[in-house]
């Protein structure tokens, strides 16, 4: 590479880097943050110029207020730390028995033509539809609340499992078959690594559904810490500025889980799957 | 272990399912203890279904397949295979892809790494064992392919297409790099290729198949010293007479094909 | 608890409701030292049946419901339920939109009327009221639509002119009358409260009550003194339920509207037999029963 | 191939060959069809030997005979028809605006880095959290229901959208920018087209996301005929068998669109893009 | 349009972005109005890169390109691109994807309809102009890949690696075929092949390039009659000069490799 700046000293060659650096950084912020600006200050103007109502749409301080009542009168920290805990359980039970279904059954034509029609069926109701059931057979106590979670998990990450099994190369599994892996051994040496890449995209399609489940169950028990009871009961009172604090606290966990887990997962194992360009 | 050939095809042959003509009509053939074999012929005409059939990975329709005098019924330890495109494991590094077939055949920790560090000696990639795949040039990772098949110390190397995607230098190169290790280690091979040339090359046995349904059509002996050169003029004049009988076939198959068009209207 | 043999806790369920005023404010005081020896875990739930359902999967012991939630739940599950108590009664107020000139039962011929929830006390009345003026809801071949309107969405509604009329719960009639949304239909109200239908009851489990004697008639003891204090003091029970919907959702209700609702509701641990005979009959019509309700479990069997 | 069956006549073969069709057709009938049954049967033993209460878990029969008087009694077609009618339409409302806003924004990669986080960060907010919203600025018509579908089908299509992009091969864009194409006939006539087979999956997720948000939807604004309506009244009244009745329709629609209506046209698309053995 | 070269490239330089080493050093060289130049060299080395920028593709760090007498910002309807894996649209038929490129010049219709037939018989494909892309065989493939290059009228034909993913006998055909096909047409070329007898047949001039980084180190003129035959004598023994330059080459760009790898521990 040619000299940058051509016959600075060494500390000005820092600099420089330095302050390309930050314009660098100054773009990035500015090419993903214009969007969420914008929206913000359509939100703020359309408030402050009294075209709508405020219980149709209350000013963003207006909701920033409400969330700070929220967290300083009911706190919402704990709300929004039960809530997680139990998403995360929800989520991790329902990630491992649809991969493990899927690895288990995925293997036979028989028993997959059997049970997957059943799985994708079940995927097309709603969570909210078993509700009631969940409530009948496990309590309305966290097992409920967590059955649900966990089984609203669970189909989308079976489905992605057999998905991902068949998109497998098959010269990979010959490979394996001729270097005398079978069975079980196959199952985990082989064909569980191969799919990881495919199951970390489902990974968060099944947060997504863990979400709405949660979401669903929670507003059973609305006395209860959790995110679910809050909405609910800012809905039952018609308190908008309520229903639109607990959104943001959803959309703001969601930007950064995204970002700090499920992105840096998908980075991590396409690195080390070789999915990206080497080097 | 008897002492017979390394292996024999006796009339195998294959009709895939849902297919209206035969990807191998009955095939025979036998390959000696330390031969080198090749396959040559027009795509489609069966060389990957028989090496398949061979391995333990595809069951002839009829036929048998018998590998260091025992019946093949699946894949086994005495037969190891190369793939056009290395096939390693991404997830794993070079010394676990090598190691894989160790572990699936319940070798014991310490003589699996003895044979390992072993087999990546052997072509010259002790220094790379931790990388993983996607760390390696195309050469390189065919190299691994074949270390994998190696380690498990095969008396059938079966390799289909193996350097088929590697530019002309690289194959060139590793080319010379399987004449040597065959001649350290002396497994039987049945080798695939499409490049005459290497052929001719490498062998001492090449069958010439055509298509339309696949058959071996022509048998030619390489009686020349090793190692060879590639620019040695009897496999130069060899790769021009299979060349002239190749294209032959495939002027056949091709009219036969537009004649089966023809009738099933595609 | 559950299990069949003596609890460890009881487990107390009601909604955030005026209602249900005795038990909020029995958990902050005649709850808080326990029921004969048992500590009182307390949860909150969002709607009736959700309540009814916990009860029915062995995950409450007791519970402040509706009596149509209570109703529906033994004739579907007889015998697994035991009305302990009453708890208040009346305190629906039935509200139109100005302009639609709605004074009687009979006005709501053709009209939209709206209830907040299947099965509840306010839609089993409606159909009572209905049933008794020779109407009949849409749904079973009459004239009056009855459409489920959460509570939180009927202010809309009104403003929107979806419906005409609303049976209200307490505070919300009264709140939408405080915005001027809806005027009051006296006659009709007056008519409801001369058939005295419970607003809230308190029921548990029998498993429960046959396992722990002792503390069922703590319960029962603790809920009748509760409801003595909310009736000689209503400001205890407004003030105690806006606590709980601050703590919950960091807003209030203004205290006059809940003291103006407050008015039309009468604590009280007796339950009107004609009354809840009345609830059964609504829920027969409506065809919301699984299965015919005992007389004997229609009337509180403490101990 | 061998001549089949060697020496029977012609008629003799015919029947040979019908009769492996039927025995083709059960063997396909029984992989498809064994899990089901076994559920069918599990479910009906349970409840015969009186393992559990009825009030917990209905017979199949009692189930049935429900699903039949809420067809006769209560109308559940018209229910059924307006149900289908609104998904169907908030559905492909949805998927319209997902794809043509992923087409439009994902060629410049400051507008989809912009907006693409926003639209993720929405989609991990259940829907349930926007029909207070809805039902305030659409009105208690079908309107907030249509509105509510829509939203909930648009997010994972406009993702989709963007992930189908990054996916389309650079070599077909490098040849489609090397015969002239640009702007929006390039979107239109390569970027599009390109798509299509990646989008065919991405409807079906969008066909799921919108049951669930009908389904919540219907069952807050349940003025108007639904399958949530009826659901929900059997939740209120504490009705499981209404509850379980409402699944299975919920199911049954889900199974017979999906065979009907996604894999044919997941067929017809991988056929017509020649992702399936060209033959 | 001026009488001038074809293709003239001056300085033409390129490093991507977050790379350490430039794709390819200043290049320049110049190709005559219906003259055939290859260019060949090591996987790596910079040829698509070089080609990308005369196509308008890449642009040139610096340096320029002049196509036709124009200097080169971008796509141009001039210069015409056959890529290694065909990429045709799967989902039109043979027929609009060769209308393609028209299509988006906005070529009149009937004009288009015309144009398109003419190619299409050029490449012998005339019969099955109705088929979609997946129903065709690899070599039929390229040669619509051809036909969609050649309907614009190209001054200037540019293929990269065409038949590097087509067997030994497909490819023999397709490169006899080109050879006619540019005879009649006689558009200038720039061909990048790994194949050197490939390319010592077709080519009047032969670029040799060479990788870490990528520039020019050898230049070849072909002088043969045309057409020519691949077992000419001369073209073998251009084959093997430049396999013995190849071979020097890259042995030295894995020793510079190792070098650096020693450096940034990869
Ligand atoms: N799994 C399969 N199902 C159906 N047909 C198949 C299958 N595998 C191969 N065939 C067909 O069988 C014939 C022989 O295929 P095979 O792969 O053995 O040929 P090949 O000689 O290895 O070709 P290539 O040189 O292209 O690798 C071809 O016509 C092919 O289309
Ligand atoms: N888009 C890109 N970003 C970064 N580096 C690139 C890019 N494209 C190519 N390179 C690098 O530039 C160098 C030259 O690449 P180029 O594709 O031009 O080589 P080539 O001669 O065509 O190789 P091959 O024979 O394998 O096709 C290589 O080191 C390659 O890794
Ligand atoms: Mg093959
Ligand atoms: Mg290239």
């Amino acid at each position: 590479m040619s000299a940058a700046g051509g016959g600075g000293t060494g500390s000005a060659g820092r600099l420089t880097r330095a302050s390309h650096r930050a314009r660098a950084l100054a773009l990035e912020v500015f090419r993903k943050g214009w969007f969420v600006t914008l929206v913000l200050l359509v939100w703020w103007l359309i408030t402050a110029a009294g075209w709508v109502d405020p219980y149709k749409l209350p000013a963003p301080g207006d909701v920033l207020s409400t969330l700070g009542t929220l967290f300083t009168e009911r706190a919402l920290m704990s709300d929004l730390g039960a809530t997680l805990l139990r998403l995360v359980e929800g989520w991790a039970i329902g990630v491992v028995a649809g991969v493990l279904l899927g690895l288990l059954t995925g293997g036979s034509r028989t028993l997959e033509d059997g049970i997957r029609p059943v799985i994708a069926g079940l995927q097309s109701v709603p969570t909210i539809a078993f509700l009631p059931l969940a409530i009948l057979w496990f309590g309305f106590s966290g097992t409920a609340v967590l059955a649900v979670t966990a089984f609203g998990t669970f189909k989308p990450m079976a489905l992605a499992t057999y998905g991902a099994m068949h998109q497998v190369s098959p010269t990979l599994l010959m490979a394996g078959r001729a270097l005398g892996a079978r069975g079980l051994f196959m199952q985990r040496t082989l064909m569980f690594p191969a799919i990881v890449p495919s199951l970390v995209t489902g990974l968060k399609m099944g947060w997504s559904f863990a979400w709405r489940a949660l979401m669903a169950a929670e507003i059973i028990v609305t006395g209860a810490a959790g995110l679910g009871g809050v909405l609910e009961l800012g809905r039952e009172i018609g308190a908008i500025d309520v229903v639109m604090a607990v959104i943001l606290v959803i959309l703001v966990v969601g930007i950064v889980t995204e970002q700090l887990f499920f992105t840096r997962l998908e980075r991590w194992v396409n690195r080390r799957w070789g999915l990206v360009g080497a080097r | 272990m008897s002492d017979g050939p390394a292996l024999r095809v006796s009339g195998a042959c294959k009709t895939y399912e849902r297919s209206d003509q035969a990807a191998l009509l009955p095939t025979s053939f036998q390959v000696e203890r330390g031969e080198f074999v090749s396959l040559v012929g027009p795509s489609g005409c069966g060389k990957s279904t028989l090496l398949g059939m061979i391995a333990g990975l595809i069951a002839p329709d009829s036929g048998s397949v018998e590998a260091l005098g025992e019946p093949v019924t699946g894949p086994g330890a005495g037969r190891a295979m190369v793939f056009q495109d290395a096939a390693l494991f991404p997830w794993l590094t070079v010394f676990h892809n090598v190691e894989y077939g160790l572990r699936a055949h319940r070798v014991p920790k310490a003589e699996r790494r003895e044979r390992v560090q072993d087999a990546l000696r052997l072509v010259h990639l002790d220094d790379v064992a931790s990388r993983h795949p996607h760390e390696l040039s195309g050469g390189m990772r065919q190299r691994v392919s074949i270390a994998r098949a190696l380690v498990m110390r095969p008396g059938i190397l079966l390799m289909d297409e193996p350097f088929s995607a590697l530019d002309a230098q690289t194959r060139t190169i590793l080319t010379d790099e399987l004449q040597r290790i065959w001649l350290e280690t002396r497994p039987a091979v049945v080798f695939v290729t499409h490049n005459l040339i290497e052929a001719a090359f490498l062998s001492d046995t090449v069958h010439l198949l055509s298509s339309g349904p696949g058959r071996i059509v022509k048998t030619y002996d390489v009686d020349l010293p090793r190692p060879r050169d590639e620019a040695h003029p009897a496999l130069l004049e060899l790769r021009h007479d299979m060349l002239d009988r190749l294209r032959a076939e495939v002027g056949g198959a091709i009219a036969r094909r537009a004649q089966i068009a023809e009738v099933t209207a595609l | 608890g559950g299990g069949g043999g003596p609890a460890d806790a009881v487990r107390i369920g009601m909604l955030l409701n005026i209602t249900q005023g005795p038990g909020l404010i029995a958990v902050e005081s005649e709850f808080t030292h326990g029921l004969a020896g048992l500590p009182v875990e307390d949860y909150l739930f969002a709607q009736g049946p959700d309540a009814a359902s916990a009860l029915l999967s062995g995950s409450l012991d007791a519970a402040y419901i509706g009596p149509g939630p209570y109703v529906l739940a033994e004739s579907r599950a007889p015998g697994r339920l035991r009305l302990l108590s009453g708890v208040a009664t009346g305190g629906q107020a039935m509200v139109a939109r100005p302009g639609t000139g709605i004074r009687s039962v009979a006005d709501l011929q053709g009209r939209r009327v709206a209830v907040p929830g299947n099965g509840n006390t306010q839609d089993l009345t409606l159909r009572l009221l209905l049933d008794r003026a020779g109407l009949r809801a849409a749904d079973q071949g009459g004239t009056v639509e009855v459409v489920v309107i959460s509570n939180a969405a009927l202010a809309e509604a009104m403003r929107q002119g979806v419906v005409d009329a609303a049976l209200a719960s307490p505070p919300f009639g009264t709140r939408l009358v405080a915005e001027g949304l809806a005027v009051p239909v006296p006659s009709i109200d007056a008519v409801i409260a001369s058939w005295r239908i419970p607003a809230t009851v308190l029921v548990a489990t029998e498993e429960f009550v046959r396992a722990n004697p002792a503390a069922t008639d703590a319960l029962v003891t603790a809920n009748a003194q509760a409801v003595d204090r909310a009736r000689r003091d209503p400001a205890t029970v407004a003030r105690r339920f806006n606590d709980l919907l601050a703590e919950s959702t960091g807003s209030r209700i203004s205290t006059d509207v809940l003291l103006a609702a407050l008015t039309g509701l009468q604590p009280g641990t007796g339950i009107d037999a004609v009354g809840m005979e009345r609830i059964v009959f609504a829920a027969d019509v409506a065809g919301y029963l699984g299965g015919p309700v005992a007389p004997a479990a229609r009337v509180p069997r403490p101990m």
